[in-house]
């Protein structure tokens, strides 16, 4: 056994290292992210039979919790940080064939993957807050890291709600540390009872704004589109399937397990039902494919929000069941729209849809792999999405809102409609040849494999989302594996 | 089990042609081999009431095996094997068999499906690869019918996945049952949410606008299967919901059963409208497709014995004579690379065999005896006589001479009158269509002198739920109101035949005459004179019908989501692109949620 | 015995038949002012055009149209009852049957015609078939009160349910009688509805090409055709109890047609469509509306 | 046989080639002054129907084309009646470059209406005398055309291309 | 109204001004200042949540009398970091203003409109 503190530890050892290595060599640097990545896969891996019930707490300077900071991961936690590592280590190998770069982007790049990782392991409130800002910050280079007018103006945008939303998220902590006197996640949850409910309201709407912002909820996610616009296709990838399931993983944690889905989870329900139509609506007529992706992205968040926040409604573990699927269905369906996305544009940065007329017979992988990406979010049989979209409707009926199944499909089928048109667009007509690297192309095979290959037998992903949504539904199990029995 | 192995087979030859096959010949061989496998393991083992449970996790799914998965599982296994043939003359790739034995995996599970999410599972994967099948497409415009067909074909799913989600919430029950038992007028909007998928697959108006374009802008062998056979999924469907689901549906809600037989004669007799109407020979089939399948609902809203069982054969002759007259317009394409009707003409002499297919396709779709079309459509208007509506039998009626306008169009434009020049070297459409052609004629006829043989299968299916009513044997069919014995039909019509035939051949002598010796006021033309009348036919019906032709449900689907289109605008403002103005909104809703709270802080 | 029956019983209709084309061109002869050919006339031409030498056939289906028209139209009049009188009387003589088999004739003569090239031809069959939507639908809506009315689908039962004279369905559903009266008059091809011909317009439209006993087999086509269309409206309509009242029904329903035709212009094609949707198709209607009222 | 040449006689439909002046003589014919019709005469529509030609006057190069056509396509037996005086001789056109003098020498006519106009007694008289020779069986110049072919075609490449205007066999 | 009240209103009042000039700053770099402002406030509305009248710092000492009156040390460490992290931020930020300069050529926030709809 590895002490998963070092998945930490040693990120931050390599993204340190980096400028050093990159005086040395201009080359070396990009081989440093996988190389960190891939250990720190094996380092989670070897702690996997560790975690079992509640979570698996590593404390720092030996020091029990409450006090000082501890890493808790538990079975959510840790599959949140295997999909965050695996999805980082696809991206790193895509790293190695691109251009060479400024080694600091291979430094930014291994912050943020750290950042989320970070996010999903700590059992304490203000680390999580400064992972968070770590996340975030690295986000903003990432974004910028193009260096071209759209770039740089969605990173500063971001960069403005970010740091206003995270400076709440801040306020939101002190304002619980004033009221129990504690920064552990169990133990405030543990003492959350004794908080009168003005207090609570109060943090909880800090923490929403907070966490919105990073999670794309409705009026907050306004930075949302044009950061995905402006970053480059990997970066897109990069904000949608690690930074915003980042964000998912901080939700559920403070909503449910910290308030115990104490009021801002109904506001969440609202919002999440209001975000998902709004951004579904908006990709509706979207010209700009990548800019399509991003609203598309923002209502599969939207979607996914309302149905975790639903555990208000109805306590039932499926639910969180089926926010992993969706989540994961996410992370790597819109991945891989991304990538293929930057694909089929061959690198020229031209998303509107007329630009791409004819790329998918021209480059009939990427086309395929589009194709792919578009089904699994759809929900479409033989893709995993069918399954993740199954659960979330089924939850939604658990929870009784049978009529919005129908609100919901309605919406969707505005996805079939403007996936379906940006799928015979690439399909139709000539368009210019363009060749995909091989590494690119079997990172984008990769992420279609796990597509296919679990929505063909999803058992394996079920059990697994099971047990996190498990770890994640017995919040008493998670306090007292931290505090100790009580 | 074996249901299981059967989608095994099919979904694995999917994959053996896509990875085994850069060569043709092992393609087509690989495809035939593994649906022969597929159908004979389906043809020996499949027995009504078979029962099999599979365990995913979360989700059980149930197979089942009825009468009615036999009926249409022979149709559509048949019709495959026709496509099949077609295809080994089709530009063909691995991809193309993949998608086309995964439709038919997802229609073959259809029909085993007993609960209704493995049914809206299999149900999308048809409805997927068909898509896909139509995205790679003959022409320019396939993406674009493709396009079409998926919104459709998806929103006829999400319906149904609605209905499924308000039953098991209604019913706690996710298997294909009867609802008929809920209190309130929520099974109604059950019935109508299941129904919708059923209804867009087969093309009842107003939801058949995908269906011309899909039919016609998909590769041409994949058409016979399309609409021969994908088609029966719809119609499977109507009995699903209406028979299984909605048992009481007649003394519940009668007049939802009118509505529905009313589209259904109003879809007949549009759709043969707008098929005399068209250029193009697949877009003529296509809208005849349509008006075929409309008599077909016709039958399930009168919802009476004899109705059914016509509604079913004629279901089953829609897919003998629809493929055939696709498969030899496939055929025709393959040769001319046309399916403009203006840019034919004059074949019979070229492709006899492929003539004599279309001419008897066209026969049994107009439903002159002693075809496979007569049976249904005489049962059927007998039925909707015996319910009374008096105008709806007019009305399809109506519909049936239209057919007898467009048969005459597609054949006359393509076989008869004056030979292009450009087609003087054409030859015979080549050995798979030409087996096609002939393996359909085989029940064409036998079913229609002895359509006994498949109403005894269809009662089996339909007598559990209707009281049997309808005489019949081998040969006959009797009702209330009259009788009929079709080989004396058949008899007498071949004699006739017969003795007029000696009539012509006691009396004088002829001689051939060449295409230029016509009839043209006396001028002189050459071999190149544009002879055919084809462009226009039938032109001055548009002054007949005036405006009303110009309607279309199109052009209000169109309105309808422009106003979609204006929303989404709308809700696209929403992201002005002025970072203080992001930053306006979180202050904002920090505030609003603030005040909202206000109170209770 | 029987085959010699069904031959001797089709050659009695069809002589019939070519003597009401004689009447028919003495009538209007007579209403011209003219003296007109004798009544037989059109048995020599059908004697003379079978005795030509020669005819030109374009095809094997140019060949066979006449032949497939008159197959239709022989095989429907066996399964029409001639009054209480039919060769397959165990069948009943089923109106849809009858109705399907009346369409054999006009295809087979479409698809013969068709094979020739020549463009008039064509359009007067697409004429001929457009003119089905009008006339044909009329006369089926016509019809059915009666059919409905006696509930069964048999004209064999038709005629017999009718019995005599106050009981003629013409005088119980007097409107779908009206209505019935318009669609014989098109389904007899005369004028006003004569476009399919058109002999000044389209040269004969579908009969251009059909020369020698070609033309035979159309005329004894026609022959066959006037008894069995005016014959189904008279069954339908008088319930003629014997083959002689029958025959005098038809006579006299043909009579009142070429009367018409002998008086009238031509529509033009989409004059004649919609003109059936006008007014007849009301009639129709309420025919259709008056046995519901009367049930 | 004797049945077929009786009704063969007595039913003789006529395709009137009405290029001339003649023309204006049938309508009186047809209809209720003298209506031929009672003799079983009729005007069809196109030539596969007609047993009888009737040219109506002067025939021009340009018409004689169609005339020969529109023979051709009629089906056997076939009559010809040359009605008036220029196609015996070319009438008063008899010096005009364009008009055909001799009708008989592009095909066979059985019998010929002389006069300018001849009066539609004239056209009936001429009728019953055709009826007649059909009886007789002497109506056989429809014969003497597929005799002497070679011979009808000699004279006819004489005014204008045979090859584009004769029908091909 | 004693001091901590003093304080709170004051960092608030940080707060609100930092809002209020991103709100309406045109220039990037005020825009930062703002945020910046906001940061500030937030830092010593913090400290003030920890602050304890006339307390004493919360060092370990043999005078246990002493540790009756001592200021919540935890806020303080928190902002320490959180200073950090402000800087970092507001460095990244800037970084980006100065390739925005370099790009648009302007640092008004209102020219920034390549990217909507």
């Amino acid at each position: 056994m590895v002490s998963p503190i070092l998945v930490i530890a040693l990120s931050l050892f390599f993204a340190f290292v980096i400028p050093l290595l990159g005086m040395l060599s201009k080359k070396l640097p990009r081989w440093v992210p996988p190389i960190s990545i891939l250990v720190n896969l094996l380092i989670l891996l070897s702690n996997m039979d560790k975690i079992s019930g509640g979570a698996m707490l590593i404390t720092t300077a030996g020091i029990k919790p409450p006090i000082a900071i501890n890493l808790a991961i538990d079975r959510f936690g840790f599959l949140f940080a295997l999909l965050i590592q695996t999805v980082g280590f696809l991206l790193s190998i895509y790293y190695l064939a691109q251009d060479t770069k400024d080694e600091r982007f291979y430094m930014l790049f291994l912050l943020n993957i750290l950042g989320a990782s970070g996010i999903v392991m700590t059992g304490d409130l203000f680390n999580s807050f400064v992972f968070l800002e770590i996340l975030e910050i690295s986000s903003f280079g990432l974004v910028a890291v193009q260096k071209d007018k759209k770039s740089l103006e969605g990173a500063f945008k971001y960069m403005m709600i970010g740091a206003i939303g995270s400076s709440l998220y801040l306020l939101g902590i002190i304002v619980l540390y004033l009221s129990t006197g504690s920064l552990n996640m169990a133990d405030i949850a543990r003492l959350m009872p004794n908080i009168p409910d003005s207090i609570k309201l109060f943090a909880g709407l800090l923490f929403l704004i907070g966490i919105g912002v990073e999670v794309e909820l409705f009026p907050l996610n306004a930075w949302a589109p044009d950061a995905y616009e402006g970053a480059q296709d990997s970066i897109s990838t990069q904000l949608s399937s690690i930074i915003s399931k980042a964000g998912i993983y901080l939700a559920a944690r403070i909503f449910f397990t910290i308030f115990n889905g104490f009021y801002a989870l109904e506001v969440v329900l609202y919002l999440g039902i209001i975000t998902f139509i709004i951004a579904e609506l908006a990709a509706l007529m979207q010209k700009n494919v990548k800019r399509m992706l991003a609203y598309s992205s923002i209502g599969q968040m939207g979607l996914l929000l309302f149905v975790f926040a639903l555990i208000s409604k109805r306590a039932d573990i499926f639910i969180f069941t089926t926010i992993i699927l969706l989540a994961l269905n996410h992370a790597f369906g819109k991945g891989l729209l991304f990538l293929s996305l930057g694909a089929l544009t061959g690198g020229t940065r031209e998303y509107y849809i007329d630009s791409l007329k004819g790329s998918g017979k021209s480059n009939v992988l990427a086309g395929l792999l589009f194709t792919m990406g578009a089904f699994t979010i759809l929900g479409m049989p033989f893709f995993f999405g069918f399954w993740s979209k199954i659960s979330a409707l089924i939850s939604i009926m658990k929870a009784g809102y049978v009529y919005l199944i129908g609100l919901v499909l309605l919406v969707s089928l505005f996805e079939i409609y403007y996936y379906g048109r940006v799928i015979v667009n690439i399909f139709s007509g000539e368009g210019k040849a363009q060749k995909t690297g091989f590494i690119y192309a079997s990172i984008m095979v990769i992420f279609a494999l796990f597509i296919i290959a679990f929505g063909v037998w999803p058992h394996p992903v079920f059990s697994f989302a099971h047990k996190a949504a498990v770890a994640l539904f017995e919040r008493t199990t998670y306090i007292t594996s931290i505090m100790g029995g009580m | 089990m074996t249901m299981f192995y059967i989608l095994l087979v099919f979904i694995l030859t999917g994959l053996l042609t896509l990875f085994l096959g850069p060569i043709k010949v092992l393609r087509n061989i690989v495809a035939l081999l593994g649906y022969l496998a597929g159908s004979a393991l389906f043809i020996y083992n499949i027995k009504p009431g078979l029962i099999y449970s599979l365990n995913i996790r979360v989700y059980n799914i149930h197979f089942e095996s009825g009468f009615s998965t036999v009926f249409f599982g022979i149709i559509i296994l048949a019709v495959f094997l026709i496509f099949l043939l077609a295809s080994f003359h089709e530009e063909n790739d691995g991809a193309y068999y993949l998608f086309a034995f995964l439709t038919l995996t997802g229609a073959i599970g259809v029909l085993f499906a007993k609960d209704l999410i493995s049914f809206f599972f299999l149900f999308e994967t048809m409805s997927l690869f068909s898509f896909l099948m139509v995205l790679k497409g003959k022409n320019k415009n396939s993406p674009k019918s493709a396009f079409k067909y998926l919104v459709w074909s998806v929103f006829g799913g999400y319906a149904f996945l609605f209905g499924t989600f308000l039953k098991v919430y209604t019913t706690h029950s996710v298997m294909i049952g009867d609802i008929s038992f809920i209190g309130g007028h929520i099974k109604l909007l059950i019935l109508l949410l299941i129904l919708t998928p059923f209804m867009v697959k087969a093309a009842l108006m107003p939801f058949h606008l995908w269906a011309p374009d899909a039919y016609s802008d998909s590769k041409d062998a994949f058409t016979v299967f399309f609409s021969g056979g994908l088609s029966k999924i719809g119609i499977f469907g109507y009995f699903i919901a209406l028979f299984k689901i909605f048992t009481e549906i007649a003394s519940k809600y009668p007049w939802f059963l009118t509505v529905i037989a009313w589209l259904g004669g109003i879809t007949a007799t549009l759709a043969g409208i707008y098929a005399f109407m068209q250029d193009d020979a697949k877009k003529l089939l296509a809208y005849s497709s349509i008006s075929q399948l409309g008599y077909v609902a016709v039958g399930f809203g009168i919802y009476t014995h004899y109705s059914v069982v016509a509604a079913f054969f004629h279901a089953l002759g829609h897919a003998v004579y629809e493929s055939l007259l696709f498969l030899v317009v496939a055929g025709v394409y393959y040769r001319v690379k046309t399916t403009d009707l203006r840019k034919m003409g004059g074949l019979i002499k070229k492709m006899p065999l492929s003539f004599i297919g279309l001419l008897f396709g066209i026969i049994a779709t107009s439903g002159i005896p002693p075809t496979i079309g007569f049976p249904s459509k005489w049962l059927l208007y007998e039925a909707v006589i015996m319910k009374g509506d008096l105008l709806l039998t007019s009305l399809v009626f109506f519909a049936s001479i239209t057919a007898f306008l467009y048969s005459y169009k597609l054949v006359h434009s393509i076989f008869l009158g004056k030979l292009h020049k450009e087609h003087r070297d054409v030859k015979e459409a080549p050995l798979g269509y030409a087996t096609g052609i002939i393996l359909l004629l085989i029940p064409l006829f036998v079913l229609g002198v002895a359509p006994g043989i498949a109403v005894k299968h269809i009662d089996y299916i339909i007598r559990f739920y209707l009281k049997p009513e309808l005489g019949y044997n081998l040969t006959t069919m009797t009702t209330p109101l009259g009788h009929v014995n079709f080989p004396v039909v058949g008899i007498v019509m071949v004699s006739m035949f017969v003795l007029s035939l000696i009539i012509y051949f006691i009396f004088g002598s002829t001689y051939k005459a060449d295409q230029t010796d016509n009839y043209t006021a006396t001028e002189a033309i050459s071999d190149d004179f544009e002879l055919h009348y084809a462009g226009e036919f039938y032109g001055f019906m548009r002054k007949a019908f005036g405006r009303p032709l110009k309607w279309s449900f199109e052009k209000l689907l169109n309105a309808f989501l422009k106003l979609f289109a204006f929303i989404g605008e709308i809700a696209r403002g929403f992201y002005m692109g002025d970072a203080r103005v992001y930053l306006f909104y979180l202050v904002l809703f920090f505030s609003l949620l603030a005040y909202l709270m206000g109170g209770k802080l | 015995m029987s085959i010699l029956y069904f031959f001797l019983y089709l050659l009695l209709v069809t002589i019939v038949g070519l003597l009401y084309m004689g009447v028919a061109r003495k009538v209007t002869a007579h209403v011209q002012n003219r003296y007109g050919p004798p009544i037989y006339q059109p048995i020599l031409d059908v004697l003379k055009l079978f005795g030509k030498k020669d005819a030109a056939s374009h095809g094997v289906m140019h060949t066979l149209g006449p032949v497939i028209a008159y197959t239709g139209i022989g095989a429907t009049l066996l399964f029409l009852p001639l009054g209480n009188h039919t060769p397959l009387l165990h069948f009943n003589g089923d109106l849809f049957v009858v109705l399907y088999l009346l369409v054999v004739g006009p295809l087979g003569m479409a698809l013969g015609a068709g094979e020739s090239a020549n463009s008039n031809a064509t359009i007067g069959i697409a004429r001929a078939l457009s003119m089905m939507l009008g006339y044909e639908i009329i006369f089926f809506m016509a019809t059915l009160p009666v059919f409905y009315a006696n509930h069964t689908a048999s004209i064999y039962k038709v005629i017999l349910a009718q019995g005599t004279f106050p009981k003629w369905a013409a005088i119980m559903y007097p409107i779908s009688f009206i209505a019935g009266l318009f669609a014989v008059q098109g389904l007899l091809g005369e004028k006003p509805f004569e476009l399919v011909i058109a002999p000044h317009e389209i040269a004969s439209g579908p009969m251009v090409e059909y020369g020698g006993k070609f033309l035979g087999f159309l005329q004894i086509w026609h022959a066959v055709g006037i008894i069995v269309e005016t014959g189904l409206f008279v069954d339908i309509f008088f319930g003629p109890q014997n083959i002689l009242w029958f025959f005098v029904g038809t006579f006299f329903v043909f009579l009142a047609s070429v009367l018409v035709n002998a008086v009238m212009p031509r529509f033009r094609i989409e004059q004649a469509v919609r003109f059936y949707w006008g007014i007849p198709l009301l009639f129709a209607i309420l025919g259709i509306l008056q046995v519901y009222l009367w049930r | 046989m004797k049945l077929f040449k009786f009704s063969q006689s007595r039913s003789l439909w006529m395709m009137h080639f009405c290029t001339g002046c003649g023309a204006v003589e049938l309508p009186p014919t047809m209809t209720s002054r003298f209506d031929m019709e009672r003799f079983g005469i009729m005007p069809m529509a196109t030539p596969r129907q007609s047993d009888l030609l009737l040219i109506t006057g002067y025939l021009t190069i340009k018409t004689l084309k169609r005339v020969v056509r529109a023979y051709e396509q009629m089906p056997t037996p076939r009559y010809v009646i040359g009605f008036g005086s220029c196609t015996i001789n070319g009438g008063m056109y008899w010096d005009s470059y364009n008009v055909i003098k001799k009708l008989e020498l592009y095909i066979p006519v059985d019998l010929y209406i002389n006069g300018c106009m001849p009066r539609p007694e004239a056209i009936i008289d001429a009728f019953l005398k055709l009826r007649e020779m059909i009886a007789k069986g002497e109506a056989n110049a429809w014969k003497k055309y597929i005799e002497n072919y070679e011979w009808y075609k000699k004279n006819q490449s004489e005014v204008f291309d045979v090859e584009k205007w004769s029908v091909k066999k | 109204m004693n001091a901590g009240h003093l304080f709170y209103g004051s960092s608030v009042f940080l707060m609100v001004m930092g809002v209020f000039i991103a709100l309406t700053g045109k220039h990037l770099i005020k825009i930062l200042l703002g945020i910046d402002l906001f940061d500030v406030g937030l830092n010593l509305l913090i400290i003030s949540f920890g602050y304890v009248n006339g307390g004493t710092a919360p060092i370990f000492s043999r005078y246990p009398h002493v540790f009756k009156n001592v200021v919540d040390p935890v806020p303080q460490a928190l902002v320490l970091t959180a200073i950090v992290i402000g800087v970092a931020e507001i460095a990244m930020g800037l970084a980006i203003v100065m390739r925005i300069k370099e790009k648009f050529g302007t640092c008004n926030i209102s020219k920034l409109k390549e990217l909507k709809w």
